[in-house]
């Protein structure tokens, strides 16, 4: 099961669990990351834009070269666009395999990727004002992380 | 007619998320930048903003058409 | 938030995660770990024995290990015991934290740690005959990942 | 009396998960193990094996009581 979604409307992501784990009831294991909008510091919501003709290829591209990467069962992209309040489900990532450090590492692998080379640009509302977040200087040691494969 | 897209905090520099600007034949991407406000053009002189003509990104000179869509990617947010 | 449980009846993963993640609403990012029992090489059912009065306390103590290694806000450890059937449920493990690196490190150490250094025996049926699983010789090769904390 | 109790494939061995066993005063454990039939008494005797006594595991030779649980824990089963 090869899943790549963008959402504008609420993510749900115990029914996306549910439907992928079972989809995947003989993997052995099945790893998971969900984000969701931090609360506190005053954020009242996050804006997330994205570019319609390269976000969607290169989030399919991103779970096509995880797929390649480790023995996976079956991954699952979800992520949100649009406007969300705090707490609210931003992505959801889950990878199935047989062997449990593969389910790990491609969630990891996929997350570092659409924090830091995906087309999503992202701004937040604090104390009524907007503000786009500007890129890390952690992203391009998480991206480091992972070899490219030659 | 071209279209130039906006992305990021590229928005609020343009202050429209995107803009009409009139073209009646092909033109140099530098020069189709020369044509905008001063603060605008400076702001997509930046080496890191990326250029899409109808969705393909581009590297290096481009030649913009009548009807084309381009769009400016500042780098995205981070994680 | 934390949680350990032993279940005697059967998980049901999507209630918990959506439970856990209520509960941690602000967390940002959530890692989890579902296992399940492995079908097809003729495997009928999975029995899974424990020792009550060390089996809990030793995933009390896993469970206070990972909280004490990493910055989390919350986690839980559910585990089956008992018979169950190809596709059940076995066990779950989800970590919340404000950064995702902690959320992944923490399952990832659970569940090296439940697999290999819990009081879990297992047995298998398959084609009729139950037998019971040895040591595989990756566990030591998992534990030894993780550099104890002096 | 004392009750032993059998996790694991040591179950298959003892034919139950657990027996009692007549204990009238304090025993070392290797005497408890040596009134055990042979097979069992033979598969206890693998020193990766730990024993719990009422549920805490000991290290070295202990002193079994009348009244007390005696558990032999083998490997786990790993993942």
């Amino acid at each position: 099961m090869r899943v790549v979604r963008l959402l504008d409307t609420a993510l749900d992501p115990a029914a996306e669990l549910a439907r992928f784990a079972a989809a995947h009831a003989g993997a052995g294991g099945l790893v998971s990351f969900l984000g969701q909008v931090r609360g506190g510091e005053g954020i009242e919501a996050l804006d997330l834009r994205h570019f319609p003709p390269l976000t969607l290829p290169g989030i399919e591209a991103l779970a096509d070269s995880a797929s390649a990467r480790w023995r996976l069962d079956g991954i699952a992209i979800l992520h949100r666009i649009g406007e969300m309040p705090p707490a609210a489900p931003i992505v959801l990532v889950a990878a199935a395999a047989r062997h449990r450090r593969d389910a790990f590492s491609a969630v990891d692998y996929a997350m570092d990727h659409l924090k830091s080379d995906s087309w999503f640009w992202k701004r937040e509302k604090r104390d009524g004002a907007w503000r786009w977040i500007e890129p890390r200087a952690e992203d391009g040691a998480d991206l480091a992380r992972w070899a490219p494969v030659t | 007619m071209a279209r130039l897209v906006f992305l990021g905090r590229l928005e609020d520099v343009a202050g429209a998320d995107e803009i009409t600007l009139p073209l009646a034949a092909p033109t140099p991407l530098d020069a189709v930048v020369a044509q905008l406000p001063a603060a605008l053009a400076r702001a997509l002189g930046d080496p890191r903003i990326r250029v899409a003509v109808n969705g393909a990104l581009v590297a290096g000179p481009a030649l913009i058409a009548p009807g084309d869509e381009l769009a400016f990617l500042p780098p995205v947010s981070g994680g």
